[in-house]
């Protein structure tokens, strides 16, 4: 999806013939990426809104799950995201002063930051997998009081942080586009929307991480 | 000597349509107007489909007793019937067909903002459409347009996912329409054309793209959320696991009840253009009109749950549904009422798309005020999921969108096609949708409120008599279809050629030739005129057609 | 019975009048609005038909009076319709204290029909005419919706919820019984009928048949199931008595106190764990999530709710061949439920709306 | 006008102390998980990450500084995230609610 949104500004810096100024074509696409990030906020909040009902429903079970969930690991994993937004902006400040060599190494960065983010991320799903705690494929729960309603949660986990974790593999390719239009010197300090664009996504993408680490690893850390 | 001499073909004569004849020229289209026809055909293709599934159920219908096809199949007949005529006719129908044609004329640009993603748009439509198509031909699927579960997650054994994904991956075209409409309108409008002139066809389209972008990606999640639970059996919905299916019906309304204003706020659009155009008569209220269609896309997001009055939704939360149901039709009347009172002391002409127009606002006006009758507490638990239900939508969605969409193709198609229609045959269809329309789906307000429950195959046979009565006025309404689509067709060839601005009517896209040259506008027009200026002589300044 | 024309649906209930009223005060009002519109539209269309091609009408711009007025008459309108909705609807859905229990399990594709005196039936309801019925449904599998057009009420019946739905018939006789809510292939086959019938007819109907009453089975159930080893009917056991249980206050082991009603024992019994009545500790009683159909657990529920009174001897012995447990799920927690405890403050009480509890009832009290 | 199109450069401090702050609030909302205080943990999290939510949009996606329209495209999403919450909520909390006592 996000590719997309974006195609329309990766492909040149020339002005597209349906604009009348640079400016217009600026703002046509900020606000054109804003507004898919308003898609983004519904498509999530579908999610959160279930798991805010079963939350509040399967109280003890959701917090039950607290003692399979990693909260190093997860702590850990924000702070490497929040870590990738910084390198981000760094990215786009960059281009706004056109210095290719900044671009390139933020990007880099980025890049790096986000992969490790994922490698971890896919660790924890092993480690999930290993656990048993798959619902469909692999259940089985400890606490058998509790295994429905803690399918509900894991359900819920795997399909909020795995929607996370496939839009953070698309903002991996779109940076990788990103770098490639970097490395051959295509932004300067006039021309830097996809920079920008592929930012906001970024940046979103991260949001998104920080409510899901609160709201998924300290349910009932206090037990 | 009538030797037509081949003129050689004059650099201002060509069109977005004789530019160029390949195929790539028209796949790999990103002008906005080839796109529009890109999906009048795909879309008049569903219609016909849908229509087909609708002509077999009525012919079911016609005895009591299920003697045609089985109860599978008529499930599967009302379920594609639905699915396809929503998703891939009516939702996609004037905005896609319509607005992607007309809008960036209208606020005076030379395409959408972004024409390759418009593109994009028309393909996901494809692929969705295959992808139900697919599964209405291996087979089908049975779960009600509104997959509500268990049902459609753990009992149904049809091709629910195909057709899930279908709906998803549209869903996805509908929003990456709205969201070119909506950066379109902000950043793209003309010198001078500033909100208060804008047509407001472009501000119903303007809400109808708000809707699309706020509701459409939560039917994705819900889509996407059963899918899951159909595979692995486990979900949030099946109560056998500990899931809630009333959960489901808030998600899957909190998108479908504000669709139906998709489905209705660009017919109003279309509306106000032709009332005022055939009337001759600026927009009675215009600050009214517009804001209403804002106010419907708004408030249209928070009367979900009248859906779901029986369902064992808690009573409080029916009553806060029902009383902002009844809010979100106050705007529709203001609407309504402003129609009426534009045409005061107008000059009317009786159109063809006029006629379309006077149609529209009965039926919308009655559609309408049932659907008030729906919205009221204690009367909906005796006639939901009847055919008194049936009948509302149908009023609203096809005496009210339909009618608008011809409408509105007759009015426009002058400027898509460069081609007049025939006037006699029209006039003619329209009456004959109006009264086919009226004798279908009138009689099914009388037998719903008798009881007679939707969606069922067989019925108690005290109903007959109003069956028989509604199928044959689906045969009378499925011949009025027919006649457009042919008399539009021959029309390509044999019509008589188009003027600029064959009506006498203003606005934007009525000062270029029709049909259009491929970048609308030689040079940006500059708006100096407020919007439906028909009480003083109309000089754009614009180049008319060279 | 002959299929018969008409316009107009049989009235068989004071509520089916009261909606006709609505109904029709709703007709008058739109059909006043729906013939102002078209005479206007058409009168306009005409007297200013177009006569001349090059016509120039005179500009009018609008007026804030008139939109007001068309604004707020309207709604003003549209609030009594509200209002008078949300009353009828409050009447279909809840229920008075002293209406006539009957137990209705929709599954694909038929209704089960069960009194509490023992009787079964399939796809029909006899009820009295003239006292106040009220319908505790549950579904077995998918979503269905019971509907009887004559007396125009309906209810969906939710897989995991308890719908209730209560009325008084008033005119005897035979109507419809529909599923109304769509539920699989033969949704147009479940569909049954209604019988009215005047009091003393019913009495004999009600004498006529029958293999003992829904508590009495439940009893039963309730020894195969092995409850009785630990709910000792007169002394405190490894868990709580239940006699005079049903329809008080339990006191849970948080702090909160809830009603003992159908929606409470049905979770108590699934999901034993989601309340715990204060002083006994959790995870003694397993679940029987699976291994009870939704009529067996309406038996369970008469049952409990005929323990009333001071200790008495157990009714009968166990064995008829009968058998439970035939759900093809056996219902899950009630979301609906679990958060009424949970959330409810506790002097309102925390039982859903639908299943207000209601005092105690013998069963002579029942048999007048 | 617009500020956009013209970007101002913000300091590379402003983004580092943003940064510094993030970071600290994650251990934070990490720390304070593991002390009871009852319903008040959901909200202490809560505001913690709507915090953290805040400072990436204004200053990691330039918020602070946009367009009107981009603030309220921004604003729309979040009040459209608070009806569906807000209205389902309004079911689920209400059904245990009992009708006024004498409605019979
Ligand atoms: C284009 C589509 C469309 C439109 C515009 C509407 C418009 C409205 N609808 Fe409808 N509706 C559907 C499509 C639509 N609907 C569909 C598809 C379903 C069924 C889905 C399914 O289950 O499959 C449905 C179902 C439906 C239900 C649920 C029924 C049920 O299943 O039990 C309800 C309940 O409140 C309802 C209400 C309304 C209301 C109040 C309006 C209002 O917006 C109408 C406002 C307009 C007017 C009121 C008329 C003009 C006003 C005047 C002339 C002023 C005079 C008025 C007075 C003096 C009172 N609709
Ligand atoms: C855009 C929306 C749309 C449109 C345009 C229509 C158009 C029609 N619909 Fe449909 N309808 C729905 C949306 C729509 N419908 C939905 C959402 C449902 C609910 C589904 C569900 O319950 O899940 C429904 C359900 C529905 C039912 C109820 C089924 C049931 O509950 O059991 C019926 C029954 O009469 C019906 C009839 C018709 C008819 C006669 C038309 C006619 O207007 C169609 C006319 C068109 C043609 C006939 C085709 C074109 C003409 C020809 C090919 C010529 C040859 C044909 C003849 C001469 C007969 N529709
Ligand atoms: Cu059961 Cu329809
Ligand atoms: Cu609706």
């Amino acid at each position: 999806m996000a590719v997309d949104t974006n195609l329309e500004e990766i492909h040149g810096p020339e002005l597209r013939h349906h604009f009348e100024t640079p400016d217009q074509q600026v703002e046509t696409s900020t606000i054109g990426m804003w507004t898919f990030l308003v898609t983004e906020i519904m498509f999530f909040s579908g999610m959160f809104a279930a798991y805010a009902i079963f939350r509040s429903l399967y109280h003890d079970a959701f917090a039950s799950t607290s003692k399979y969930m990693d909260v190093v690991v997860g702590a850990i994993n924000t702070a490497v995201l929040i870590c990738s937004s910084f390198t981000m902006v760094m990215a786009v400040r960059a281009a706004r002063l056109g210095m290719r060599n900044m671009i390139v190494l933020f990007l880099i960065l980025t890049m790096l930051l986000g992969l490790v983010f994922l490698g971890v991320k896919a660790y924890e799903y092993h480690h999930k997998w290993v656990e048993h705690l798959v619902p469909g494929f692999n259940f089985h729960y400890e606490e058998a009081k509790y295994e429905r309603h803690a399918a509900i949660f894991f359900f819920l986990y795997f399909m909020m942080t795995g929607m996370h974790a496939m839009h953070m593999v698309v903002g991996e390719g779109l940076l990788a586009t990103l770098l490639v239009m970097a490395w051959r010197g295509r932004f300067t300090a006039k021309w830097n929307t996809p920079v920008d664009m592929i930012g906001l996504y970024w940046h979103f993408v991260d949001i998104i991480w920080i409510f899901l680490f609160p709201l998924l690893y300290l349910i009932g850390q206090r037990a | 000597m009538s030797t037509t001499v081949e003129r050689p073909r004059t650099q201002q004569e060509l069109n977005y349509l004789n530019i160029d004849y390949s195929w790539k020229s028209w796949l790999l289209t990103t002008d906005h107007k080839r796109i529009a026809i890109l999906y009048l055909v795909s879309i008049t293709a569903m219609f016909f489909v849908g229509g087909l599934f609708a002509t077999l159920i009525r012919l079911e219908l016609l005895t009591p007793r299920g003697d045609l096809v089985s109860d599978d199949t008529y499930n599967k007949f009302f379920t594609m019937h639905g699915i396809i005529m929503i998703f891939f006719f009516l939702i996609p129908s004037i905005p896609a067909v319509l607005g992607n044609f007309l809008i960036p004329i209208m606020v005076g640009a030379k395409d959408l903002a972004f024409p390759r993603i418009n593109l994009l748009s028309w393909y996901l439509y494809i692929v969705g459409a295959i992808f139900t198509l697919g599964a209405v031909v291996s087979g089908g699927v049975d779960t009600g347009w509104t997959f509500y579960p268990p049902f459609s997650s753990t009992y149904s054994n049809t091709y629910v996912m195909a057709t899930a994904l279908g709906v998803f991956i549209a869903g996805f075209s509908s929003i990456l329409t709205g969201l070119n409409f909506i950066a379109t309108i902000h950043k793209m409008r003309a010198p001078g054309m500033t909100w208060s002139r804008l047509p407001l066809f472009v501000w119903s389209n303007y809400a109808t793209s708000l809707i699309q972008i706020l509701g459409t990606p939560v039917l994705a999640i819900t889509l996407l959320l059963l899918a899951a639970e159909r595979i692995a059996h486990v979900g949030i919905f099946d109560p056998s696991i500990g899931g809630d299916p009333i959960l489901f019906q808030h998600l899957f309304w909190f998108y479908s009840h504000p669709a139906v204003y998709i489905m209705i706020l660009p017919g109003m659009g279309v509306i106000s253009e032709l009332v005022t155009a055939f009337s001759r008569k600026r927009i009675f209220g215009y600050g009214f009109v517009a804001f209403a269609s804002i106010a419907i896309a708004v408030i249209g997001f928070l009367v979900w749950g009248h859906h779901m009055f029986v369902t064992g939704q808690s009573l409080y939360a029916g009553m806060y549904f029902s009383l902002l149901s009844f809010a979100v039709a106050v705007p529709s009347a203001i609407k309504v009422f402003n129609w009426t009172a534009t045409m005061y002391r107008g000059s009317i002409s009786w159109d063809t798309p006029m006629l379309y127009a006077f149609g529209f606002i009965g039926l919308f006006t009655i559609g309408g005020l049932t659907g008030l009758f729906l919205a009221t507490l204690g009367l909906d638990v005796h006639v939901t999921d009847t055919y008194f239900v049936v009948a509302h939508f149908h009023y609203v969605m096809v005496g009210g969108m339909v009618m608008a969409y011809l409408g509105g193709l007759h009015f426009w198609w002058p400027k898509i096609s460069g081609r007049m229609y025939p006037e006699g045959w029209a006039k003619f269809a329209a009456l004959v949708v109006f009264a086919g329309f009226n004798l279908t789906f009138f009689p099914q307000f009388i037998v719903g409120y008798q009881g007679m429950p939707r969606r069922y195959h067989a019925y108690a046979p005290e109903f007959q008599v109003l069956n028989v009565l509604s199928s044959a006025g689906a045969s009378i309404l499925g011949l009025g279809y027919l006649i457009p689509l042919i008399y539009m067709l021959w029309s390509l060839k044999y019509g008589k050629r188009a003027s600029a601005n064959p009506w006498g009517a203003v606005g934007l896209e009525w000062t270029v030739p029709s049909p259009p040259p491929w970048d609308n506008f030689p040079q940006t027009p500059v708006v100096t005129w407020e919007a439906y200026q028909y009480h003083k002589p109309w000089q754009p300044e614009v180049e008319v057609g060279r | 019975m002959e299929p018969h024309f008409s316009l107009w649906p049989e009235v068989a209930s004071k509520h089916a009048a009261n909606i006709d009223y609505l109904f029709i005060f709703l007709c008058v009002v739109s059909i006043i609005m729906t013939a102002g519109i078209f005479v206007t539209v058409f009168w306009f269309a005409m007297k200013y038909r177009r006569r001349s091609p090059d016509e120039i009408p005179p500009y009018i711009h609008g007026s804030w009076k008139l939109e007001t007025a068309w604004s707020v008459l309207p709604f003003l309108v549209m609030l009594v319709m509200f209002g008078w909705g949300v009353k009828l609807y409050f009447d279909a859905y809840t229920s008075p204290p002293n209406a006539l229990d009957v137990y209705v399990v929709g599954k694909q594709w038929m209704w089960k029909v069960q009194y509490p005196e023992g009787q079964q039936e399939i796809n029909e309801l006899h009820v009295p005419a003239g006292r106040p019925i009220k319908l505790t449904m549950a579904s077995e599998d998918v979503i269905h919706s019971f509907f009887i057009p004559e007396l125009r009420i309906k209810r969906d019946v939710v897989p995991g919820y308890f719908n209730s739905i209560s009325f008084t018939a008033t005119k005897p006789g035979r109507y419809h019984l529909f599923c109304a809510e769509y539920c699989g292939t033969q949704h147009s086959g479940m569909v049954g009928w209604v019988t009215v019938m005047d009091p003393a007819e019913y009495e004999n109907w009600l004498a006529s048949g029958g293999t003992g009453s829904m508590a009495s089975q439940g009893e039963k159930l309730f020894q195969q199931l092995g409850c009785s080893t630990c709910h000792l009917l007169d002394q405190q056991g490894r868990c709580p008595v239940l006699r005079n249980v049903y329809g008080s206050p339990v006191k849970l082991d948080d702090g909160r106190t809830v009603i003992a009603d159908d929606a409470y024992i049905r979770e108590s019994v699934l999901d034993p764990n989601a309340k715990i009545v204060a002083g006994f500790k959790p995870d003694i009683m397993p679940t029987f999530q699976g291994q009870i159909s939704e009529e067996g657990m309406m038996q369970l529920i008469a049952y409990i709710k005929s323990l009333t009174g001071p200790p008495r001897p157990p009714i009968g012995a166990a064995d008829t061949g009968q058998t439970y447990g035939g759900g093809r799920f056996g219902g899950p927690g009630t979301p609906e439920n679990s958060n009424a405890g949970a959330t409810a403050p506790a002097p309102i009480g925390p039982t859903p709306i639908t299943e207000r509890p209601q005092p105690p009832r013998t069963s002579p009290e029942r048999n007048r | 006008m617009n500020p956009e199109p013209h970007h101002h450069i913000t300091p590379v401090r402003t983004y580092v102390l943003v940064w510094i702050a993030l970071i600290i609030l994650t251990f934070v909302t990490t720390w304070v998980a593991e002390i009871d205080l009852g319903e008040w943990n959901i909200v202490v999290a809560m505001t913690i990450a709507v915090v953290k939510m805040s400072l990436v949009a204004a200053f990691f996606m330039h918020i602070k500084g946009a367009s009107a329209l981009t603030k309220l495209v921004c604003g729309a999403g979040l009040f459209w995230m608070a009806i569906l919450f807000a209205l389902t909520f309004g079911d689920y909390r209400s059904r245990a609610w009992l009708p006024l006592e004498g409605w019979w």
